[in-house]
């Protein structure tokens, strides 16, 4: 099985192949010698690579998977190759623009740009209020607001799709 | 002593109010919001009464709950801990007026020093210096500019009744004002139910240092010298560390000083900490907290004095019984916040149910947290989990044994703010001493690039596993339905998972 | 300073070792046998060398082994811990001859100290006090009857070969040698190969106090002050505090000289404890152990000292850097073996898998241990699962804070000391600072009774709720099969149980 | 439903009692005011009772409980009223006697006692090593040796049989 994982800084391409009972290990198309052994289920694992000793925390379940490392967590998101392919097809399908969730749970305190409306990469399209905090929700990339998909005012949940954003047919 | 005492508060501080308590032979009440029904609080204390509510203004804010749980308990003081009613004037004044004893100042010393305008008024007259700028409001936008002119840019707003740097933005154009002010008035109207804002200079490249205080009843007071709390973000502290490399023997002598001379002009008592901004060997006061903070660990660790014991003989009405010259600085000492959040996805909130927690030991490492398997992290109360404190000979032994601590460390569920603390704590400038109150801001974080393909490979054995348990197991939908039907027949029984988080 | 150091033992000493060197940028390899393929040391260190087997002879005594995996991994230097190898001259020589440095003292005075008798002979000819006795092994029963009537009843009957009080028996009058003298010498032959028994006076009510000591390569040695360690049990100490509240200023300095004496006396380089037996104002030497004790901690809390640091500059040839002048006594702590064996059950080992693991927080306490979820406690290692420590600014301060720390504290799986430690803590006697090696001996030891029916009615809940979750599983039967199948499949896919340990 | 609850002591008898979805228990015979709430189903659990707050670690299965209470463990065996009656019908059955076994694992080092000897209360039987010492196993109560089950030497684990001894017909 291949994997794509990506973080931060870029996706590395995991192959995990069982031969006789053992798996095999390549990351990047190189073998990797690793060893992987879950502690308690719970999440605590000790892992070896090449002689060194690993202390991991794993946590996630399938698509998401957080590892922290020697106190840094790398947050990770995994695709088999048939969850890439339908990923690309449908990024694709979207153009430019798209829906912009709430990366945090919070209130919608304010819309600073109306349907309709041009908008340039990082302008100020709403304001989120979380943890006490204000924070500006800007365009990720140039468009029309084709959608405002919850009321000022409202609580949202991480993940809950704010506006919709309809990319500048650019190609 | 008091018998009995009721703790006004929640999480790590709760907990750390009820560790001494109890080394003191004081009874402990908790109180607790329907959200906090298993919090660590209400399993430590030795009663614990239900305020009912999940947000702050019905639990852990509602005075007369508070009050009301206190007299029923039979409770002889109340502790409020810090944040919720820690600062709130009318409350000290209600729980004295109930007979009880309040473990914090008196109520006038906190009005004058929670109001930023009230407080550098008197402490202008007390002799102690501020930094520039206007001692009243301003009204608008346009007296803003203006006022800005005879200030000098950069220019910080601040929410006259804001704390804890939250509502301060800062302004170094004039064509800045307009923007700034809007948010900050938004937001001191919403946090602080006051718009009010004020103008003052604002430093630079300034160093946050901070005096601890200690008054008892009866004229005496002391200071536990200085905590340097520079590496913070939007005002708001990540690493705390004693005694500051900025400052010297006559500079730590003669802010101390200062700080008591702070407290005395309030007519103080108990446990408080003069703030101020120090920049290239002056140092001007910035606001007093008047409560115990939350990064006073890092002054017990070097001084040896357990601040909350302090406070609780203060309360009584017992005397210091010990002068200025019995106190030492010992070593030094490093504090790390635990932040539910993402440090470097901008420092977002993270929520999530903790679990795979681990916590780090061995020698000078101490963690003062709430936190336990199964607690639900969500928006509704401050996302400070816990913090990590370690104390060593020197700076540079207690800096490698907060980063082998770190190390040691896992909170799962959620991400935290201890990535960036370690980023800090491996930068060069960090470990030089010579930082100041902007550099968090300045830091880019990432995790190591060389343990990436690690990382990655135990991602999908994580993943490949998981599936195969899944597989194994008997058909999904039968199991989730006993699940359900277990949770349906009682509350108290619930799941802890396989493999998930639980 | 090494670059990368073996560690060469196992638990919390190992892990202690590790942490020590971590923040001191040195690399750490541990070696595990296949019972600790999972433990705490092997996760923490850089690298992990499986050693096999499960008893100690195929494992961590194994002294090819170890040197091997040294060489594989290019270790510098080999740390013992304490216990297994740490007090064998021939391994300390054959690490020496491979070209390693031994993080211990020289082979001959491991060789003089470890030998009951020699060691005598060695300390009386230095000046040191001894406790009157033979410094010959007695052949057998009849002439240890007569040798007694010299030495004066009570007779201790102690193994040549023994430590840590291991094949101690006492004998008060001359119709017990026989039976004593019998049970000695079968477990001294079956300890130690060495069958040899000497014969000393018994001490009625000796306190057990020891000075820890340190020596450079340079001829400069320290002491850091008394241990006090009479709570102990058959010899095998329980709770341990220092200072001691027995000794006072002139006493502590005389027996700290003494104690650098006795190093002196054997050449002594590296962290050594010399023992004495305290009693009335006198005391004797009783037993130099040449490697870190168990106990070293509460020293280091009271001194800011960290032992394996020294340990690790004097091993790699540096001066200590500092006189006796430096070093001063700075509050005081305690230190709680945690071991796994039932107090109320005439200390009985015992065993399982740990699992409901709670550990103690907040100021001034310190958790040094190897326990994790899921470990297995079984017979072929030390009892000892960990170690708790507190620093209190002075005694009755450390003693209330070990109590709640204590009464924080769960460790499922296996029944413990702590209950043991805290009926000693909250006694009248030990309060008070007046007792001795007999006090635990002589202590009654049951759970209070005033909270009976509570855990009476817990129970009932517990299994009432078990039964409960039982009935609403899927079919017992089908469920144990997909697990067993699911632990064929892959070893590393374990099962943590819903409710039950894990 | 009836529990049996037996630890150092003494016993307690705790009854269940379902009412409308409500546990009534009593202890002795008392109704008790007594919430029990699971944290974590690993163990954590808080208690309440009069008011009063405790925090609980409880382990253990059906019979074989373990509760620890500020720092004290109870270890306690739990019996419901058909286990009582078997259990109390095995016990006389055997009359004063019966086996005796190992209450730790350890090696059988010898027999100080051989088989048809009668012993009295106290006497030595056999010598049990366990954690490099050596324990003199005592007998529980008179009688006569009537069988060795473990050879000298041996290993044994918790819970076996180590003798049986016949209890004297004193009725």
């Amino acid at each position: 099985m291949k994997y794509f994982v990506e973080m931060v800084g870029g996706t590395h391409e995991v192959e995990l192949v069982e031969r006789l009972g053992e798996l095999i290990v390549k990351v990047d198309g190189e073998p990797m010698n690793f060893d992987y052994h879950e502690i308690d289920l719970l999440g605590q694992v000790v892992a070896t690579h090449d002689g060194q000793s690993y202390a991991l925390s794993v946590e996630g379940g399938k698509s998401k998977v957080r590892v922290t490392l020697a106190g840094h967590t790398y947050a990770m998101e995994l695709e088999d190759e048939r969850e890439r392919a339908a990923h690309l097809a449908e990024r694709a399908a979207r153009g430019g623009g798209g829906p912009i969730k709430a990366v945090m749970p919070g209130i919608v305190v304010e819309y600073l740009v109306e349907v309709g409306a041009e908008v340039a990469e990082g302008q100020p399209l709403l304001i989120l209020e979380a943890m006490k905090m204000q924070n500006e929700i800007s365009a990720p990339g140039p468009g029309i607001l084709a959608a405002i998909h919850v009321e000022a005012g409202a609580t949202v949940a991480a993940g809950d799709k704010l506006v919709t954003l309809k990319g500048l047919e650019t190609e | 002593m008091f018998r009995r005492i009721l703790i006004a508060n929640r999480g790590e501080i709760a907990l750390r109010v009820i560790r001494t308590a109890r080394e003191m032979g004081i009874e402990c009440v908790a109180v607790y919001s329907d959200v906090d029904n298993e919090a660590l609080h209400v399993r430590m204390a030795h009663q614990a009464v239900a305020l009912g509510g999940t947000t702050p203004a019905e639990s852990y804010l509602d005075q007369a709950k508070i009050l009301a749980a206190a007299k029923a308990t039979g409770a002889e003081a109340i502790h409020p801990g810090y944040g919720f009613l820690s600062e709130n004037a009318k409350f000290a004044q209600a729980v004295t007026d109930a007979g009880l004893a309040w473990i914090g100042p008196p109520p006038g010393a906190i009005t004058v020093m929670g109001d930023k305008i009230e407080s550098r008024r008197a402490m202008n007259k007390a002799g102690v210096p501020t930094v520039p700028g206007l001692e009243d409001p301003v009204d608008d936008v346009e007296q803003a500019i203006r006022d800005a002119e005879g200030i000098g840019y950069p220019i910080a707003i601040k929410a006259a009744a804001g704390g804890g740097g939250k509502g301060i933005r800062v302004v170094r154009k004039p064509d800045e004002m307009a923007s700034a002010f809007r948010t900050a008035s938004g937001e001191a109207l919403s946090s602080f139910g006051d718009g009010r804002l004020y103008l003052e200079r604002y430093l630079d490249h300034p160093r946050h240092i901070e005096i601890q205080v200690m008054f008892d009843g009866h004229g005496n007071g002391v200071h536990y010298f200085e905590r340097e709390c520079s590496i913070q973000r939007r005002h708001q502290k990540l690493v705390e560390e004693a005694p500051s490399s900025a400052i010297d023997e006559a500079t730590r002598a003669a802010m101390g000083e200062v700080a008591l001379q702070a407290g005395r002009a309030v007519g103080y008592v108990g446990a408080g900490t003069v703030e101020f901004l120090w920049e290239d060997g002056e140092f001007f006061f910035l606001e007093m907290n008047t409560r115990l903070q939350v990064e006073h660990p890092i002054t017990e660790m070097i001084t040896g004095v357990d601040l909350v014991r302090e406070q609780l003989r203060v309360a009584a009405g017992e005397e210091l019984g010990y002068g200025q010259d019995s106190l030492h600085i010992h070593g030094h000492s490093i504090e790390v916040r635990i932040n539910a959040e993402d440090p470097i996805n901008g420092y977002l909130p993270s929520v999530g149910t903790l679990h795979n927690l681990r916590a780090p030991g061995g020698p000078w490492v101490r963690l003062d947290t709430g936190m336990y398997r199964g607690m639900e992290v969500g928006l509704a109360y401050d996302p400070m989990l816990g913090k990590l404190i370690v104390w060593g000979r020197d700076r540079a032994q207690a800096i490698e044994r907060m980063i082998r601590a770190i190390q040691e460390m896992n909170v799962g569920g959620v991400m935290t703010s201890l990535p960036a603390a370690l980023t800090v704590l491996e930068h060069e400038r960090f470990r030089s001493g010579n930082y100041d109150t902007h550099f968090l801001e300045s830091l880019t974080l990432a995790p190591p690039t060389e343990y990436r393909q690690i990382v990655a490979a135990a991602a999908a054995m994580h993943r490949h596993l998981l599936a195969r348990r899944r597989a194994l197991e008997p058909q999904a939908g039968a199991r989730a339905a006993w699940l359900e039907r277990g949770r349906r027949v009682s509350s108290a029984v619930r799941r802890a998972a396989d493999g998930g988080p639980a």
